[in-house]
């Protein structure tokens, strides 16, 4: 039964969901509970905190996702061409030669454009 | 195992599968306490120090102090912090780095599951990880946190990329994409492990797994000097165990697959030491796979952010690329 | 059984769409490297020459012995196909020309990323019309769809901009999602994506899967009525119209709509009119529902259009109410006296493309002299601007359909069909309703004759503006006086059972 | 000349192509452009009076006829190949002709045409536009009487349609942007719902199938000959089997009734019929005064001549059978219109009313259905094309000194302005009906006609008569004779320019009053085809 | 196989159903521009649920609609992608990411 792979993958789940909540539910039995003021504030290197946590990040980083989510997507269709590919024979080669160049030219104005370029933050 | 995994399910599989579960997880966490603790001891040595040595016979229990201390740590959420998900951030992080070890193959007969999709399997699971982290450092509702987590993020996902590509090679050669399989074709000697023809495959992989574990020479998220301690500024106690755990849980299973897709597996180097069971050339492997990774620990400065993005999308990705080509024009012409 | 391949040989076949491809790498490659400061002009240019010389490969493909198929009938190279995408082609052609040297730089930032985005979105329209799977369609679909989005987006600074591309992108993505939910059902009810497949096989067992077959062809019907934005469908289309660039609003109501009602076309009658299905009490709710909806476009879009101030919107309603013309030979079904459905539906889209794009050119050659999209800016046009004015007054009249035009051969042609199919009904609301469109697209002409006459305020035209407005006006007159040079070709080179249903 | 001469195309296209001189004038030379328009308007006149002479009034049927196939659209290739078809295709001709009852129209459309022309000099500004809308408006009524295809016809119908907007539009009073539009969308409804019986009649009747040298030939035709032909004289040969009713070229009974109502509405807010007529009070009051010679001595026409030519024509059994509706309608319209048009205080609005009510008799005419009562109705269009044109020549001239055309502000004109006087009263006493004159002639022969048949609405309807003297005189007695208002200015009379139309128009009215013969002898025979091919048609089906 | 086994795929049909319906709901409805790209997201993969289901579990087991799927999930990538480029555009110009600021238009 090919199922049981994925039995033993949801045993593997259940452990790593149950780990955390062992440890964590033990750790509150055993550590001390003295709270003060100060321990809850957050923190920044000694000094009273200024405004929020949540500041406005570089766009930058949302950059980075979008050329994260399209080579992922490659991959996706690169899997199973290369499962494949024994029996597909050159044309498939050629046809993936295409896709990838396409998704190269997409590299290439990502580092034309300086996406790839980190300034700082 | 195999066998077992081909029966139709009954409770006394069920039990004999979470007892082996159970059993890996001891195993896995075992292996946490000691890589921290021969990391410590290696790295000592090789900057001529001593590395830890009060607790217990030659330091042998620091790191079990270190986790017990953890333990009974106080735990403080800060107030401003978002609670559930600065609670759930860490379990996030670590849940997946559990699971993908159900997938590694150690010999033979010695496998958890018997996933026909193993890679994928790894390469999904894993990216989840980033979500943990970026939820840590948001959670936090920290300056340094927060972009420590950004920046973690950015940098796991840049890596990933190459890392997953620089596989293609390994699974076209094999034409399966089940890691039992794949290490079943390098049999025979380690001149048919995939390293060597996909060396640049290799190589690729190996650099991005470092940068995917966020260790030196990549290991921009934790820069003390620069963000404090990252994402985990805020966690203490044994939330902020959990981060560390997943951590080596990785290097777990990066050493595990790193093995299995490239130097062979369970295979001996030579056919003539077949006689030496697999597990023990399996541990070697893995076991030389995580010195490395301490011995780049202790020997190389830390890269600047800028280079670290460079490098990862200038130079693997387009490595990676070319390496799927390579492969593929030279079975087409080895066909 | 050896799986289907595509062959080195079928590339050949693909070279028109091949063209635009490269065409597109090229141009974008170009952009990159070409110093920041160098004009983009000959990117357009460039961009009009390849378009071209698709065109050329599709005119050379016209007329097969026999359509010719790719991949089991994924990818049809057939009649219908060719005449559509020479429509698709030429409408992007006419589009690029009349930006070229008349898109400002301060208006669209990226100028070149403009002309060369403009291909893969023709493209996109081309594999929609050429598709005969379901997937194909949908990345056809989808290509089209995302590039638009990007187009419609261009100009970032401007906040009607990004909110037209916002309400675009998501109901363009909603109804993606309701296209590929229906597409879904379909795939479940028969095991394939091939479209004579699903009808074959709905044929077979479609008794018993009556409820899925309903649902899933309502949701089509949603999902594409979004794409070709028809009556209850609408919402979408004046906000984008108007928040778009005008070049791209017209790509959105040519183009985009040509090619989704290619897709509409063929999906229709290739999954739910023909074969075996035409058993099945589907069948004429099918076409009683498309002839409803043909309906309620026509009335809703001319009412509405009435009270609009703004041109854009306003043509936004007339696009919509031209839907509805335009659904009426899809929904009148063919019959023994009654053939020429595709003729009709062709000769009519042909006339929308050029009075269409006419009145986007007059548009441009507006707001650049007056930088006012209401209708009050065409004040005293004539007196201004004599020539443009007598060009639009061409346009004008084809669109409100009055002779002698495109627009009203193209509609008489049209009610003929539905009168030969005893649709007495629709004809009468499609004629009606058009005589009510008298009154806005004189509300132009009253605008341009009547008010203002000061002839202090000149009007430049630039040249390329000036050569699609002509041309626009001047085909459209053609197109009425002479329809049988167009309708004639596509009555001898279609042939309804080779190009449309696929027996093979 | 020979007989293969185009001379309907030339009459017609005449004007066209003097637009195409007038693109190439430039704008700024007002009196050449004017010169030429009118020298354009008088080709047609003179070829028209030398049709009307070559006319042959002892044939039956059409004459001059030009046939040229015009869209011809063949059908898929597929359907071809499937049966034994040759060809199959949809063909709207180019077929030009005319008969006793187009004849005196085309011509009344070149004279008034060409007196409107002249009597442009109150126009003051663009000479240009509006002599190139004028003249495609001409070229848009001829072609609406020689038309013979229905397809052809529409458009002629639609492109007179466009130039009187813009004509109304630019060049009227006050309201005119109103009007125009007021204009527009009733006669777009009406045209859209002539476009529907038309379509309807292409679809059905204009199927038709002829035997060729290979196979079968099929066809859909506008051809109104050939409409003509399958709807009467052997409509079942052109279905082969049996089932009539469920053929789709076969047209039942309830089909032609409800073609019929659609030609009669549509027609009827042409003509206009009573409760269609609003817009046409509009127009009157708003246009300027040459264009409303044009629209009420010719284009009102264009509604009773497609009526006649489509509605009774092609179903003869329906309008029989509405025959007495046709007459109460058309007694309406003479009294609604007479009374109305006895309390207005506008000059133009009393003639607006008047047309309402002369076109009532028209319609009295036709419901007759016999010979004298179609006479009748073809004369009443002729002399109310010509006084009604005369009227608002007038019109237009006093307005031109007066700056007026309130009754109560008018008065005493006989003593300034003589001739201009004169001419009014003429004209009112054709419009009453004084023997002699042309009015009196059609008014008789309609009533005469409807006489025959309904004795009681003619006696009402001849009460619209006696109403009609009264406005008349009230409006044209108050403006010559009375006291000279102190308000209004010094005036001249006429200008040569002003007198010729006056005095042509005048001299046609008293020619057809005291000579009709000139024009029943060319209608004579074509009238009396008419009432035999009715009465044949409704004998068959009765 | 048969009906029967299409009545093992109900289940998932219905998780589809009904996921679709929310992202309906929450693309027409929901206040937060981000929320309204995310229903979005969710109706297509309700839809792919749906087309493994069937691929899997339906009257015509066949490949083809996990490879559907496939296309689905890339070009969802894409749509979403670009979707919230325009939200930032948009966010740029006028500071806030609630649907209903979105109404400049209307008139």
């Amino acid at each position: 039964m090919y199922s049981n792979n994925y039995v033993v993958v949801t045993i593997f789940l259940f452990l790593a969901v149950l780990l955390p909540i062992a440890a964590l539910t033990i750790g509150r039995w055993l550590r001390p509970y003295k709270p003060t003021e100060s321990k809850y504030t957050t923190y920044e290197s000694g000094n009273e905190p200024v405004g929020g946590g949540q500041v406005r990040f570089n766009i930058r980083y949302y950059l980075f996702a979008l050329m994260f989510v399209i080579f992922d997507v490659e991959t996706v269709f690169l899997y199973p061409w290369a499962v494949a590919y024994k029996q597909l024979g050159l044309f498939a080669l050629v046809e993936m030669c295409i896709f990838v160049a396409l998704l190269v030219i997409g590299l290439l104005y990502a580092w034309k454009k300086k996406v790839l370029q980190w300034t700082s933050i | 195992m195999p066998e077992l995994l081909q029966q139709q399910l009954t409770w006394v599989n069920f039990a004999i599968f979470f007892a082996w579960g159970v059993v890996l997880l001891l195993v896995v966490l075992g292996f946490v306490t000691y890589a921290i603790y021969f990391e410590r001891k290696v790295i000592g040595w090789m900057q001529m120090r001593i590395g830890p040595n009060r607790v217990g016979p030659l330091g042998l229990l620091q790191s079990v102090a270190d986790v017990f201390k953890l333990l009974i740590k106080e735990d403080t959420i800060p107030r401003k912090a978002e609670r559930e998900l600065f609670i759930l951030a860490p379990v996030i992080t670590f849940i997946p780095a559990f699971t993908v070890i159900a997938a590694i193959p150690f010999t033979d007969r010695l496998i958890s599951s018997d996933l026909n999709i193993g890679v994928l399997f790894y390469v999904a699971l894993s990216g989840i990880s980033t979500i943990g982290i970026v939820l840590g450092g948001w959670a936090s509702n920290n300056k340094y946190a927060l972009l420590g987590g950004m920046r973690s993020a950015a940098q796991m996902i840049s890596y990933e990329i190459p890392l997953v590509i620089s596989v293609v090679g390994t699974v076209m050669m094999t034409g399966s994409m089940n890691l039992r399989t794949i290490a079943d074709f390098q049999a025979g000697g380690f001149w048919h492990w995939n390293f060597l023809p996909q060396i640049i495959g290799f190589c690729v992989f190996v650099i991005a797994a470092v940068s995917e574990l966020n260790r030196t020479p990549f290991d921009l998220p934790e820069a003390e000097s620069e963000l404090v301690a990252g994402y985990h500024v805020e966690y203490s106690g044994f939330r902020f165990a959990f981060f560390m755990l997943a951590e080596y849980v990785y290097v777990f299973a990066i050493a595990g697959l790193t093995t299995t897709l490239f130097l062979g597996g369970w295979h001996a180097p030579f056919p003539f030491l077949d006689f030496i069971p697999g597990i023990i050339w399996f541990l070697l492997k893995f076991s030389s796979i995580v010195f490395f990774l301490f011995w780049l620990r202790a020997t190389l400065p830390r890269v600047r952010v800028d280079q670290l993005m460079g490098l990862g999308w200038k130079v693997l990705l387009p490595l990676s690329l070319v390496n799927i080509f390579v492969t593929a024009i030279y079975m087409a012409i080895a066909m | 059984m050896e799986p289907i391949r595509l062959q080195l040989s079928d590339l050949g076949l693909l070279a028109p769409e091949l063209t635009l491809v490269a065409a597109a790498v090229v141009l974008s490659l170009l952009d990159l490297l070409l110093p920041r400061q160098a004009s983009r002009t000959m990117l357009g240019w460039l961009s009009l020459v390849s378009i071209i010389i698709s065109a050329l490969f599709v005119v050379l493909y016209l007329d097969p012995a026999e359509p010719k198929q790719l991949l089991n009938y994924s990818y049809r190279i057939d009649d219908f196909a060719n005449i559509m995408k020479l429509i698709l082609l030429s409408g992007a052609g006419l589009i690029t020309f009349m930006s070229i040297g008349s898109v400002k730089e301060e208006d669209i930032p990226h100028v070149g990323e403009y002309y060369y985005l403009l291909l893969p979105a023709t493209l996109g329209g081309m594999i929609m019309a050429s598709s005969g799977d379901l997937i194909t369609l949908f990345v056809g679909l989808e290509l089209l769809s995302i590039t638009s989005y990007i187009l419609v987006a261009m100009r970032k600074k401007n906040a009607f901009t990004n909110e037209a591309a916002f309400k675009y992108i998501v109901l363009g993505g909603i109804s993606s999602a309701i296209i590929l939910y229906g597409m879904s059902f379909l795939y479940g009810m028969t095991g394939s994506t091939a479209i004579n497949d699903i009808n074959s096989a709905l044929g077979q067992s479609g008794q018993s899967l009556l409820p899925m077959i309903y649902l899933s062809f309502f949701l089509l019907l949603a999902g594409f009525g979004f794409k070709v934005a028809v009556a209850p469908f609408h919402m979408w289309a004046p906000d984008v119209y108007q928040g778009a660039p005008t070049p791209v609003t017209a790509f959105l109501a040519v183009v985009s709509k040509a090619a989704a009602f290619a897709v509409l076309f063929r999906l229709m009658y290739g999954i739910y009119a023909v074969g075996d299905m035409m058993s099945l009490p589907i069948h004429q709710d099918v076409l009683t529902t498309l002839m409803v909806v043909a309906a309620a476009a026509m009335i809703i879009g001319n009412f509405i259009a009435l009270r609009q101030t703004h041109m854009k919107r306003l043509l936004a309603y007339s696009g919509i109410a031209n839907t509805g013309y335009l659904l009426v030979p899809i929904a009148v079904q063919f019959s023994m006296t009654h053939y020429s459905n595709f003729s009709e539906f062709a000769f009519y889209l042909i006339a929308y493309l050029f009075m269409n794009i006419g009145m986007f050119a007059v548009l441009m050659i507006i707001e650049r002299s007056t930088g006012d999209e209401a209708i009050k800016g065409m004040a005293g046009l004539y007196y201004r601007a004599p020539g443009t004015a007598i060009a639009t007054l061409l346009l004008l009249l084809s669109l409100a359909g009055l002779p002698i035009s495109g627009g009203f051969f193209g509609k008489v042609y049209i009610m003929l069909g539905a009168m030969q199919t005893q649709h007495y009904w629709l004809a009468a609301v499609m004629i009606l309703t058009s005589v009510v469109s008298f009154y806005y697209y004189f509300g132009f002409i009253r605008q341009m004759f009547m008010r203002s006459e000061d002839e202090g305020h000149a009007v430049k035209v630039p040249l390329p503006l000036g050569i699609t407005m002509w041309l626009c006006a001047g085909v459209s007159a053609l197109l009425g006086l002479v329809p049988q040079w167009v309708l004639g070709y596509i009555e001898r080179i279609f042939s309804l059972t080779q190009d449309l249903f696929f027996f093979s | 000349m020979q007989d293969n001469m185009p001379i309907l195309s030339l009459i017609a296209f005449t004007p066209l192509i003097g637009v195409l001189i007038l693109l190439f004038m430039p704008k700024t030379q007002g009196q050449w452009i004017k010169t030429t328009a009118i020298i354009v308007t008088l080709i047609p006149l003179i070829l028209s009076g030398w049709l009307y002479a070559q006319f042959n009034s002892n044939l039956e049927g059409m004459q001059f006829k030009e046939e040229v196939p015009w869209i011809l659209v063949p059908l898929n290739k597929e359907v071809q190949g499937l049966s034994q078809l040759t060809s199959f295709f949809f063909e709207f001709k180019y077929v030009m002709a005319v008969d006793g009852l187009s004849l005196p129209l085309v011509f009344l459309t070149a004279l008034v045409a060409t007196m409107a022309a002249l009597a442009s000099v109150y126009i003051k500004k663009r000479w240009k536009s509006y002599f190139i809308w004028f003249l495609l408006l001409e070229t848009g009524m001829f072609g609406v009487f020689m038309a013979q295809d229905l397809f052809l016809f529409f458009v002629f119908f639609e492109i007179t349609l466009i130039p009187m907007f813009f004509l109304i539009g630019i060049w009227g009073y006050m309201d005119r942007e109103k009007a125009a539009n007021k204009f527009l969308i009733y006669n777009g409804i009406g045209s859209a719902i002539m476009l529907i019986a038309f379509l309807i009649l292409v679809a059905t009747a204009g199927f038709g199938q002829t035997a060729g040298e290979n196979g079968v030939s099929i066809h859909y035709s506008g051809d109104l000959n050939v409409i003509t032909e399958h709807l009467f004289q052997n409509a079942d040969s052109y279905v082969k089997q049996g089932d009539l009713e469920g053929n789709p070229f076969f047209l039942s009974e309830a089909m032609k009734w409800t073609l019929f109502i659609m030609l009669l509405v549509a027609f009827g807010i042409k003509l206009p019929i009573f409760p269609f007529h609003t817009w046409m009070l509009k127009v009157h009051t708003e246009a300027p005064p040459s264009i409303v010679m044009i629209h009420s001595g010719v284009l009102l026409k264009m509604g009773a001549y497609g009526f006649i030519r489509f509605g009774i024509m092609l179903f003869p059994q329906q309008a029989v059978g509405l025959a007495s509706v046709l007459a109460i309608l058309g007694v309406i319209n003479i009294l609604y219109g007479a009374v109305l048009a006895f309390v207005q205080k506008e000059f133009k609005l009393v003639l607006a009313y008047s047309s309402i009510s002369h076109m009532g008799i028209v319609l009295l005419g036709i419901a007759a259905f016999n010979t004298i009562g179609f006479q009748g109705a073809v004369f009443q269009l002729v002399s109310h094309g010509l006084i009604s044109a005369l009227m608002f020549l007038l019109v237009g001239s006093i307005y031109e000194r007066t700056q007026s055309t309130q009754i109560d502000e008018l008065g005493g004109l006989a003593k300034s302005v003589p001739f201009i006087s004169g001419i009014l009263l003429v004209s009112g006493m054709a419009s009453l009906g004084l023997p002699g004159l042309s009015g009196f002639i059609s008014e008789f022969l309609s009533f005469l006609g409807l006489f025959e048949t309904y004795k009681i609405l003619t006696a009402i309807g001849a009460l619209g008569i006696i109403l009609t003297a009264v406005y008349v005189l009230r409006g044209v007695l108050a403006i010559t004779f009375g006291p000279q208002k102190p308000s209004l200015p010094e005036m001249r009379d006429a200008r040569l320019i002003e007198a010729i139309p006056m005095i042509a128009l005048v001299a046609f009215i008293v020619v057809l009053g005291i000579y009709p013969g000139i024009l029943s002898e060319p209608l004579h025979q074509t009238v009396n085809s008419f009432d035999q091919f009715i009465h044949s048609v409704v004998k068959m089906g009765g | 196989m048969g009906p029967a086994a299409a009545g093992l795929a109900t289940p998932y049909l219905t998780l589809a159903a009904i996921l679709f319906c929310i992202g309906l709901y929450g693309a027409l409805s929901k206040k937060n521009a981000v929320i309204v790209l995310l229903s979005i997201e969710l109706m297509l993969n309700a839809v792919n649920l749906n087309l493994v289901a069937f691929s899997k579990l339906g009257v015509h087991p066949g490949l083809t609609g996990q490879i559907f799927s496939l296309f689905n999930i890339t070009v969802a990538a894409a749509e979403a992608a670009v979707g919230i480029a325009i939200l930032i555009a948009f966010y740029r110009n006028k500071g806030t990411t609630d649907v209903n600021e979105m109404d400049s238009m209307k008139r």
